[in-house]
């Protein structure tokens, strides 16, 4: 098939001449270990410390998020899917609430729209904060995880305010909001961006000029443009190998295409440049949300939804940028109140699988670098 | 420190009479024996085991035994007079042991390389095995 | 009995080590306070490690057992005790066991020859670097031994490692080690000493600590030995052999325990060891800041009042937190058990200045300071570095640190026969 | 520092060699035999001491046990021991190598027992130890110049041999 013609380069198969053939390890890591992540095993072949190759495997954590889909009805799956990538509960809501109202051929108001927007972006910035201090801490800067946690807290703390809860917010609903924003809420969410705006400045103290850092992450883990779209790999981590591919500007969903920002791309495709990407980002999100912020407009935050949804019979495919990566959602519609059928495309679970053609050559040291900087969250990979 | 004193002049007799005596006096002898049961022990290893790295530890028993004696005769040196060659500089047997310490790390370094390039040829570290002289 | 008190009293009016003068009861004196004040350093520092890198962490570190955690490592202790010792089925019980033995062994030994003072050492060898030197570096072969006995890969990775490590920078130390004892040759005879106490007194002599001689040869000397002395310890940012988000915990991943806890001990004692070695090579040793240029009786004066001043100011330290602790009365306990620990301080600080005391205590003081400024310097690593990776770290060691150390060594000799007139070209 | 119960501490030492001797030589796992080894040179350093050579001793600590044991613990644990554990110990010839072995200590005690007159009867205190490494120092770099530089001649070749061999391919 094409794929196997497209993938017919990266020449994943070729075994290659150990150094010492009766030395060659084989070690498992994980599922129990510190550095994986939650429950990925990596089974590596070593040779010394320099990677053969290596496999993973997956599933530990497999809760059959799709097959519940097909069985709940459309408002009933919302809340499951903040538990597929759980430090990004709010994008993965928006993707699954898009898609619906795709299928339902609805629109959310502007204002509901506008505070999609921010949440996401929020939360865009959590998940990225908890990657740097997930990822310094493998690399063995201790620090920088306890700055973030401490930011990462304000955050918390707005959606803990607008919704009720910290990590599985369901915080959309299929056609806008639930609820209306609280008192306060746009006072508080500037006054974030205030606080925060240095932090990342703090952040890049730290990192990006540290030697030690900058040695350890430079041309560490590199994949190029090609191999990244063969593996169809997506979201900072294609933007790092120099691709400017971002749904927000590519497709433009919600109410994207009214803001201005710019989307960070990488050249080396080397963990040092996705580090880099993600700061942006970061950035640039700050960016997206003031203008959001500022633009909010006043209006209803519901659209006319049925109480009970029966979609027309149909299919369709919605993606967003999910701080991973693109997040899609397949859902075919047999006219029921029950999705025919529900699939999740979750960007952890493609990226991960760039992990051999990334660590191959590498050393042990390098493979725990290049697992923190693809953000893989073990919730969404297994579903 | 007490100072020193030369009580016989090295060519003693007396000593070796009393037999028991002879063994709480430590002497120079009483290294050499030691140096040469441990000189011993390294020819029985080099001789008898299979494993190429038990071999190169035995050289290293050797080797030992080797420098106790030097050392063992450097220190009876130092107490002979200076008229005859002792004196307290007399530290050649010292010095020559610090030259065999040389020796001996540079055999490991050269041995345990033949080694690695023989394990990782024929992957046996059996001393047997090395009846070729290019594999 | 009177020729026994005699034995123990005639040490007394020496200005010999113990074991200079071969008094072998105030040599198990010495040795019972050196590792009784070992053992206490090793506990405060595992509370002051975490306090510290808790605060540089925005975060408050152990606050519960005890006022502001003080009786954490006691705690810990006990816990640890208590654990159930695991040895793994397949590992070789005999190496297994004796592995963390052997590394306590090498680390403590080496406090032997550390000058606490121009006679508070235990003795003092006429080859004491080289014996620090060689005896820290058997701490390798423990590390080996445990690595390879657990019989399980990520231990054996760690101890390939940490040996491979190890070894390398003791070359690039040694390298340090020789040049400052070229520098205490620089006297009216021309010969040096590898003696510890020898070597501060080289220093007294020359009117300079060594981290200033030849400016900036020494410095240069001193960094390479600041460096290889982490990676020696296996302490962040080189400790790849414990990295625990690569190889678990490295070589002591199967341990468990008080075994564990003597792995932990020996690591400590170990920085201590390394940390001494700098002191006394370029730091002055026990010799106060400006032992010369700032002589005279106002002055000695003026310097014998700092260790009390600095108790006392730690007591107060303590009396201020009293102040600020909750007034609940659920508080009560810990909050007179910090006034306690103050008043204790305090105490301490007052005793210090008692005139013989005020004299007999300087040395250890300011050794114990300049070590301590060392531990800092170990803490704020772990704080701040990320780690460095296996060939890096090889790189450097080799590719970096040996160079410049051959090069320091060549221009140190070179200077050194320039100053003794002994250049004929 | 004068020494104390020298008789017993020889006697101590001298059954640690000899004891370790053994097990290098009998141990079917490589690492017990260098742990063993180990153990041996220690007690040899010991021994050094009490022939107050301590400048060897301290180069026996830092270069025997700290550095080519360490190499060999190293070569064992990169060469897998498992399958040599597992297969005979002693080559075919061992009982020729214990006769010669035998006839050789023969040599030994009939050297030892008919020579004594040629060997001192008595210990004797050597020197202070104090000035041991200086008067090394001066000897090494003075009368055993030429020796010393082929020593590191010596070495320089054996680093390149090393790594030439441990390369990957020859």
């Amino acid at each position: 098939m094409t794929d196997q013609k497209t993938l017919s380069h990266l020449d994943l198969e070729t075994p290659e001449k150990p150094f010492l053939d009766a030395n060659e390890l084989v070690i498992n890591m994980g599922p129990q270990h510190p550095a994986t992540h939650g429950v990925l095993r990596v089974i590596l072949r070593l040779d010394g410390e320099k990677v053969l190759g290596l496999e993973c495997v997956i599933g530990y954590l497999h809760r059959g998020v799709e097959k519940i889909g097909e069985h709940r009805t459309y408002t009933m799956f919302n809340p499951y899917v903040d538990r597929m990538d759980y430090v990004a509960a709010v994008s993965n809501g928006l993707g699954y609430c898009e898609t619906v109202e795709k299928l339902l051929n609805v629109e959310a108001p502007p204002r509901a729209q506008h505070v999609r927007v921010i949440l996401t972006e929020l939360n865009r910035i959590a998940s990225h904060q908890l990657w740097l201090g997930t990822h310094a801490l493998d690399i063995g800067a201790i620090t920088p995880l306890f700055y973030t946690f401490r930011d990462r807290e304000e955050i918390l703390k707005i959606f803990e305010k607008y919704c009720g809860a910290r990590l599985t917010t369901h915080a959309f609903r299929i056609g806008g909001l639930q609820y209306e924003t609280y008192a306060g809420f746009e006072k508080e969410v500037k006054n974030f961006l205030d606080f925060f705006r240095p932090k990342i400045d703090e952040y890049e103290e730290l990192l990006t000029s540290n030697r030690i850092w900058v040695e350890r992450t430079k041309g560490v883990g590199k994949i190029s443009a090609q191999d990244c779209i063969a593996l169809g790999v997506t979201g900072p981590v294609l933007r790092a190998s120099g691709v400017k591919w971002d749904l927000r500007k590519a497709q433009p969903y919600a109410c994207y295409k009214n803001f201005d920002f710019e989307i960070p791309i990488g050249q080396n495709g080397d963990t040092y440049d996705r580090y880099l990407v993600r700061m942006v980002e970061m950035r640039q999100s700050v960016r997206i949300i003031q203008q959001a912020v500022d633009a909010l407009p006043e209006g209803p935050i519901m659209a006319k939804v049925p109480k009970v949804m029966k979609p027309p019979a149909g299919e369709v495919y919605h993606s967003i940028e999910a701080p991973k990566g693109e997040l899609g959602y397949f859902i075919v519609s047999d006219g029921s109140t029950q999705p025919y059928r529900l699939r999740v495309r979750p960007p952890s679970f493609v990226n991960l699988q760039a992990l051999d053609q990334m660590c191959r050559g590498q050393l042990v040291a390098d493979v725990i670098a290049v697992i923190g900087t693809l953000d893989i969250v073990l919730g969404e990979v297994d579903r | 420190m007490p100072p020193v004193t030369l009580t016989t002049s090295g060519f003693s007799r007396r000593v070796q009479k009393a037999k028991m005596q002879s063994m709480l006096h430590i002497t120079t002898l009483h290294y050499l024996v030691l140096g040469a049961a441990l000189f011993l022990l390294g020819v029985i290893g080099v001789l008898t085991r299979r494993n190429v790295v038990i071999v190169l530890m035995s050289i290293e028993l050797i080797l030992n035994a080797v420098n106790l004696n030097l050392v063992a005769f450097s220190h009876y040196w130092q107490s002979m007079p200076a008229r005859v060659g002792g004196g307290p500089t007399a530290l050649h047997g010292q010095i020559f042991s610090i030259f065999v310490i040389t020796d001996a790390a540079a055999e490991a370094a050269v041995g345990l390389g033949i080694l690695i390039a023989f394990f990782r040829n024929k992957e046996t570290v059996n001393i047997d095995e090395v009846n070729l002289l290019k594999w | 009995m009177q020729s026994v008190i005699q034995y123990i009293t005639s040490y007394l009016g020496s200005n010999q080590t113990p074991g200079a003068a071969g008094n072998l009861f105030w040599v198990f004196v010495y040795i019972m306070l050196v590792f009784g004040g070992l053992s206490v350093a090793v506990i405060a520092m595992n509370w002051l490690e975490r306090k510290i890198l808790a605060h540089m962490q925005v975060r408050l570190g152990p606050m519960r057992v005890g006022p502001h955690g003080l009786l954490q490592p006691i705690a810990d202790a006990l816990k640890l005790l208590l654990k159930e010792d695991l040895i793994p089925a397949d590992a070789d019980r005999v190496i297994f066991w004796a592995a963390p033995f052997m590394v306590v062994l090498a680390a403590f030994t080496v406090f032997v020859v550390v000058p606490f003072g121009p006679t508070h050492a235990i003795t003092d060898m006429n080859i004491g670097i080289l014996f620090m030197l060689g005896v820290s570096s058997l701490s390798v072969l423990g590390i080996v031994m445990a690595g390879w006995a657990s019989n399980s890969h990520y231990p054996l990775i760690g101890a390939l490692r940490s040996s491979a490590q190890m070894v390398s920078y003791e070359v690039a130390m040694g390298m340090a080690v020789v040049s400052v004892i070229l520098m205490t040759s620089l006297n009216a005879a021309g010969t040096g000493t590898l003696s510890m106490i020898g070597i501060v007194q080289a220093q007294l002599a020359q009117h300079e600590w060594f981290i200033f001689k030849f400016f900036p040869l020494g410095l240069i000397a001193f960094f390479i030995f600041a460096v290889a002395m982490v990676a020696e310890t296996n302490r962040a940012p080189f400790d790849l052999a414990e990295a625990e988000s690569e190889l678990t915990a490295g070589f002591h991943t199967e341990y468990s325990g008080f075994r564990w806890s003597l792995f932990f001990l020996a690591e400590y004692s170990a920085m201590i060891a390394v940390s001494s070695i700098a002191v006394t090579l370029w730091l002055g040793g026990w010799l106060r800041p400006f032992p010369n240029m700032l002589a005279g009786a106002g002055w000695e004066q003026f310097f014998s009042f700092i260790p009390g001043t600095s108790f006392l100011f730690l007591a107060a330290l303590c009396f201020y937190s009293t102040a600020r602790m909750p007034k609940h009365p659920y508080f009560r306990i810990q909050t007179i058990g910090l006034a306690g620990f103050g008043a204790v301080l305090g105490l301490v600080g007052l005793i210090l200045f008692i005139p013989p005391v005020r004299a007999w205590v300087q040395d250890i003081f300011w050794f114990s300071a300049k070590v301590a400024g060392f531990m800092y310097l170990y803490i704020w690593y772990r704080g701040t570095f990320p780690r460095y990776r296996f060939d890096q770290l090889m790189k450097m060691g080799w590719k970096v640190l040996l160079p410049m150390g051959l090069g320091i060594l060549i221009l140190t000799a070179g200077v050194a026969l320039y100053q003794q007139n002994l250049w004929h070209p | 520092m004068a020494p104390v119960a020298t008789p017993f501490f020889f006697y101590l030492l001298s059954a640690l060699m000899l004891a370790g001797g053994i097990l290098v030589i009998t141990r079917k796992n490589p690492v017990h035999s260098a742990l063993a080894l180990i153990t041996t040179l220690l007690a040899q350093a010991a021994i050094y001491l009490m022939l107050y050579a301590p400048f060897v001793a301290g180069v026996q600590i830092i270069l025997y046990a700290g550095g080519i044991m360490v190499l060999f613990l190293f070569v064992i644990m990169l060469v897998s021991i498992d399958r040599s554990i597992k297969e005979r110990q002693f080559n075919s010839q061992w009982l020729i190598g214990v006769v010669a072995a035998t006839a050789l200590g023969g040599l030994f005690i009939a050297v030892y027992t008919k020579g004594t007159d040629l060997f001192p009867g008595q210990a004797t205190l050597a020197a202070a130890e104090g000035d041991n490494t200086q008067r090394l120092a001066s000897l090494l770099y003075g009368q055993y110049m030429f020796s010393f530089e082929i020593a590191s001649l010596l070495l320089l070749v054996a680093i390149i041999g090393a790594v030439v061999m441990a390369k990957k391919r020859i």
